[in-house]
């Protein structure tokens, strides 16, 4: 485990305020697809963000929104939240209606906006890691001063196509960012029963490539340590392999309600001592930036907010019977019929 | 003397008196241990075969999310001479492994001229589960029972899953075994005999009939069963032929159903289009031609990628409906 | 006016054209730069195309040999709007990378509802060449068919090639452009005229006959043309119906031909069982079942991994002989 | 590349003849496939051996022929001549005749001897890589006390599931030593331009897995250290990773004939001066243990002896057209016919 550092907190009240509502907003979205899931107006797998706010908050901050690259597997909600997806058109999406990003056709899993420079939302571990490449190919091979992030999950980082993409991304010299959000477990296997070396972040050295690993749960230092890589990426314009800790409090997917199979209660509350939001409204409780009523008021507003979006997303239809044929193609559809 | 149980502990019984019986039989994949499998086939099997220090003891293999290389280590093991058996969390990610699986299970006793052999099971849920969406849908039934050297099982029932399981395990070609996940909680009989198995090659007749044949595998066998009790309803009498091996394909029993009803239906889960449906079809006319009143009319799933929202997915996966829309076309 | 060259010269100049004209389109593989290709289509490229000092600059990129990856990168570059060729050294090694074609390219229009096109074009030599065994001979035609959000092409002609890979290139969507490696010195015409293109999804009639339609595509439809002409001296009058676009499949044109001829043969190189004739034949026989004098004969490829010895591997493919004996089955 | 070493030999003469004896056979067996192949004896693809000698000649001498578990690439003559199988059964397989390994139905790039510990013999590149640890895997299971040799080519070393069996061979500690066999290029492709960073052997170390770098045109040597890494790992039950320098003097395969389009002709000619038997000649030499008379006599004996070979294939038939359907299954046929 990276050790927490010790730092002199420049950022002003504000910024810091914001970083506390994006991962605060996260939390409650998340809390509420569980619930949503729970009552049956999700399904399939959905994965939440909860624990791992930090995280994407930091990166997504990193970034130029909108130019830069984003792709990650099927935990995705907070990336495209971050991004700036209308959260009406994640849950709805979540929750299979219209008003989704993909109109309901693609599911938790699946959510894309590539207008915000969101690339999915992928379900299969590990499959969208040279996608993210060859992001980061076009941008390089149209002189583009774009970058991309390319998120995956712990367990993600064993798949081969991850070395064969980190070999090319460093042959080719790709603008590429590698973040592996390692929160301990793919699924119900923990970090050192799947990784012969838990030091995830070493695997970049044998490609020639920057490689690090750095703490997740603390949302200032991850936000200043993005930014310097993601600048230094785009400068440099070669890849990086990062590795952050951090760890996910709910099960894998909404399914997973066994977490005992896999893992303690105290190591559950144990972990709970580095929830990055509370860790930050500490910090900013130190500063004076931030007061128990005004933390509550914000709870309450965000709580609601969520509570409107989802009255919307609810209020939505489900795709019409005929859509199912829409888009599989640029230009034409596929033989119908049974 | 037959005990009743569900598809899933008919499979995970099966699984464990075999390992029971010849420890050279083992089990591997991801989170099948600890966590009890994606699909609890596994439930309990930590406890019964017992745990290694830091990953579990052998016969109980949990692997890293690496589908081709952890499938190529159980087909070199097999080489070796073990009985591994390999779950796949979904048949879908059996994709990543294809190279192994085609290219290194199935020839590998054709390019030794015999001289290896490659006794491995491959098994795992396959086809739609439940708002899995696009990425975790796929049905390979027909691109495995496309190819020399594999054996690919699709067992309908509960009694069929218990047996085939069995007889997949002692063969010594590496064997396919299809379950879908829509299946898992059917209910059924077994016999009450440990070295009870279903012979490999052979399709069965689930229910009689004299007026068209439907023929499929998998759960669309259950549909089957289902839509003639529909059609009786209608007076058509339909015969149910359980394919239940793709590869070795029993035409014998099909064709013989055909030649009695002059009429057939096949039906699968998989896209439509270039599925092994149209195998089964383009056999049933080229041979059964003269006996045939009118054509062999397919259903299969729709030709798309599977959308999320569950009115769409249900559009998309043939259902009894469907089977007896097909049915009126002929009849 | 036209042109005569051979297959491999056509797809090569229709290549180089269309880089010529769109900076966007790219090409990449292993060994297709320096090397020139294994089977020589990207000859001549680096030399006009530029080089960059480690690598070969990005327009003719060579690869290491890692088929998943780098497809995958053509595909995220496809995504975000570039137009990437990538080239199989044989069709048999994108077993590898199917994961990334058919779940990631044919799937990302569907998934996002729209909003990411894929335009990429998968291409290389499919099919047994000579000798080259069990797993460099795969067809992957058929497997490739079978999935919604790809297109597939199979040229049988120079001008095909040309027209069609010209097609290919300019469409939004991915698209399996399928060689067979006997096909490369095959000589032929082509309009000269960089803009020319071949429609996709359509079939042509290559030849006019009433008595029987011959239906394949890819090096099959040389097959029938030759054995047309071995028939014609049994006074036997051959259609021979070149599908060339497996995916979409242009049934009208099959169909009106069968509803001509009453008689169809449908041969493809791939494994005869499973394979994507079955497709056709199924196609055939549903729709058309009422003009059909004779069932639908399938020739395909014997159902084993490819041998190595010559005089077994020209077994394994289907020749002029066999389809002349098809045939003669129900002529 | 790994400089050459100072060392003093211990080998007796006999032992440093038959290493001579071995290697030579090989490269004498390997230019007859050759003019085979040119004749039109042989087809498809065919890989030689021709430079790499020491390497295949040092492990073979490392292992217990017979116990241990060897498996390779398509490069694969070398491996099974030193293994025991009857140089007719390989050249036979060459030529695809009935006395070949596989009765000609697998052809050069597939030979197979199970009986002496070779299992393949395999054509996709990286393929039998993870096969190779489930051999060991077999082995561990059971409790044998024996080793797998994995051979790999440098081009093989970038392929994914190579890093997903080094992470599994890792975690299940499998007595398995992977063997690269870097003869510096991969087909046309030169190490440089398809490995981000040359040094393959570090690509062990992120696994926690012995990872070394070796000179393999010294015989001597290469036993050496081969019956050490073997012994090691059969001891400790734990994989390693080692990377052989060694040059491929000939095309990548009998189809390869334009070797300028990669390389030139001087770079050709310094490899010449490493060239693995001309070194163990020279050293023998000096040690009084060889004189030219006898060299030329072994080389004749040896020549011979490869045309008594080829003779006895030449003879040999082709396999029978109803064998095409044989050995598929163990059990049963496919469905025949066109
Ligand atoms: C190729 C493939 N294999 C298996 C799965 C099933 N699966 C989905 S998520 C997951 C665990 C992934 O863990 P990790 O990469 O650490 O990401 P996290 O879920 O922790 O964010 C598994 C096994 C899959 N989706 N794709
Ligand atoms: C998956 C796959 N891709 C491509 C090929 C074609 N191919 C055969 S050998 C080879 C080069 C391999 O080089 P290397 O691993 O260094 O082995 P070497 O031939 O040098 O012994 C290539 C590209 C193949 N056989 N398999
Ligand atoms: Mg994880
Ligand atoms: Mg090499």
């Amino acid at each position: 485990m990276a050790k927490q550092a010790e730092y002199k907190i420049t950022e002003s009240a504000a910024e810091l305020e914001e970083h506390l509502r994006d991962m605060l907003f996260i939390r409650l979205f998340e809390e509420k697809c569980n619930r949503v899931y729970r009552e049956g107006k999700a399904g399939g797998y959905m994965h939440v963000y909860i624990g791992m706010e930090a995280l994407a908050v930091g990166w997504m901050k990193a970034i130029r929104k909108g130019e830069d690259y984003v792709i990650t597997a099927y935990r995705d909600h907070a990336h495209a939240l971050l991004l700036g997806t209308p959260p009406e058109a994640v849950l709805g999406e979540v929750m299979g209606r219209k008003c989704g990003t993909a109109g309901g056709k693609g599911g938790s899993m699946h959510i894309y906006d590539p207008k915000n420079g969101f690339y999915g939302g992928w379900g299969i571990v590990g499959g969208h890691i040279p996608l993210g490449a060859g992001l980061a190919f076009a941008a390089r091979y149209r002189g583009e001063d774009k970058v991309c992030i390319n998120f995956m999950g712990d367990g993600a980082a064993n798949q081969g196509v991850v070395f064969e993409t980190l070999n090319m991304a460093s042959l080719y010299d790709l603008p590429c960012v590698f973040v592996i959000e390692n929160n301990e477990f793919a699924m119900g296997t923990r970090l050192e029963y799947h990784a012969a070396d838990k030091e995830l972040w070493k695997r970049g050295l044998p490609f020639d490539i920057r490689s690090e690993r750095l703490d997740g749960m603390d949302v200032i230092q991850m936000k200043r340590q993005a930014t310097e890589i993601v600048e230094w990426c785009r400068k440099e314009q070669r890849p990086a392999w990062i590795e952050i800790m951090t760890y996910r409090y709910s099960g894998h997917g909404a399914a997973d309600n066994d977490r005992q199979l896999y893992r303690t209660k105290e190591e559950e509350e144990l972990a709970w001592t580095r929830d990055p939001i509370a860790r930050l409204r500490k910090q900013m409780t130190t500063l004076g930036y931030m007061t128990d009523e005004k933390y509550e008021a914000i709870e309450e507003e965000l709580t609601n907010e969520v509570e409107r979006i989802y009255e919307i997303c609810d209020a939505s239809p489900f795709p019409e019977a005929d859509e199912v044929y829409d888009n599989i193609y640029s230009d034409m559809k596929p033989e119908m019929g049974h | 003397m037959s005990l009743e149980m569900t598809y899933r502990e008919a499979l995970a019984k099966s699984i464990e008196e075999e390992m029971q019986k010849n420890p050279e039989v083992f089990i591997m994949g991801e989170d099948i241990g600890r966590y009890q499998g994606t699909f609890k086939v596994t439930r309990g099997f930590v406890e019964k075969f017992g745990s290694r220090s830091a990953n579990y003891n052998y016969r109980i293999l949990d692997t890293p999310i690496t589908e081709c290389g952890f499938t190529g280590i159980g087909i070199g093991a097999a080489m070796a001479g073990l009985r591994p058996i390999v779950e796949f969390m979904t048949m879908s990610f059996s994709i990543l492994a294809l190279d192994q699986i085609i290219n290194h299970a199935a020839k590998v006793h054709y390019m030794t001229n015999g001289e290896v052999k490659c006794p491995i099971v491959f098994r795992g849920p396959g086809g739609a589960a439940k708002q899995l969406s696009a990425q975790h849908s796929h049905s390979m039934d027909g691109w495995y029972a496309h190819v020399p050297g594999l054996k690919v099982l699709c067992p309908a029932t509960v009694a069929d899953a218990y047996g085939m399981m069995k007889s997949a395990i002692a063969d010594d070609n590496p064997v396919i075994f299809y379950e879908n996940p829509g299946l898992y909680t059917v209910k059924g009989e077994i016999p009450d005999d440990i070295n009870y198995t279903v012979p490999i090659g052979k399709a069965q007749i689930l229910r009689e009939g004299k007026d068209i044949s439907l023929v499929g595998y998998s759960r669309m066998t259950q549909v089957h069963l289902a839509a003639a009790e529909l059609l009786a309803k209608d007076g058509i009498d339909c015969e149910v032929v359980d394919v239940r091996s793709l590869l070795p394909l029993d035409t014998e029993t099909i064709y013989n159903s055909v030649r009695k009803t002059h009429r057939a239906v096949v039906t699968y889960e998989d896209w439509r289009s270039g599925g092994f449906g149209a195998e089964i079809v383009s056999r049933i006319q080229e041979d059964c031609f003269d006996d045939l009143d009118a054509p062999v009319v397919r259903v299969g799933g729709l030709n798309v990628p599977m959308p999320y929202a569950r009115n769409l997915e249900l559009l998309c996966i043939p259902s009894e409906e469907d089977v007896v829309a097909a049915v009126h076309k002929i009849r």
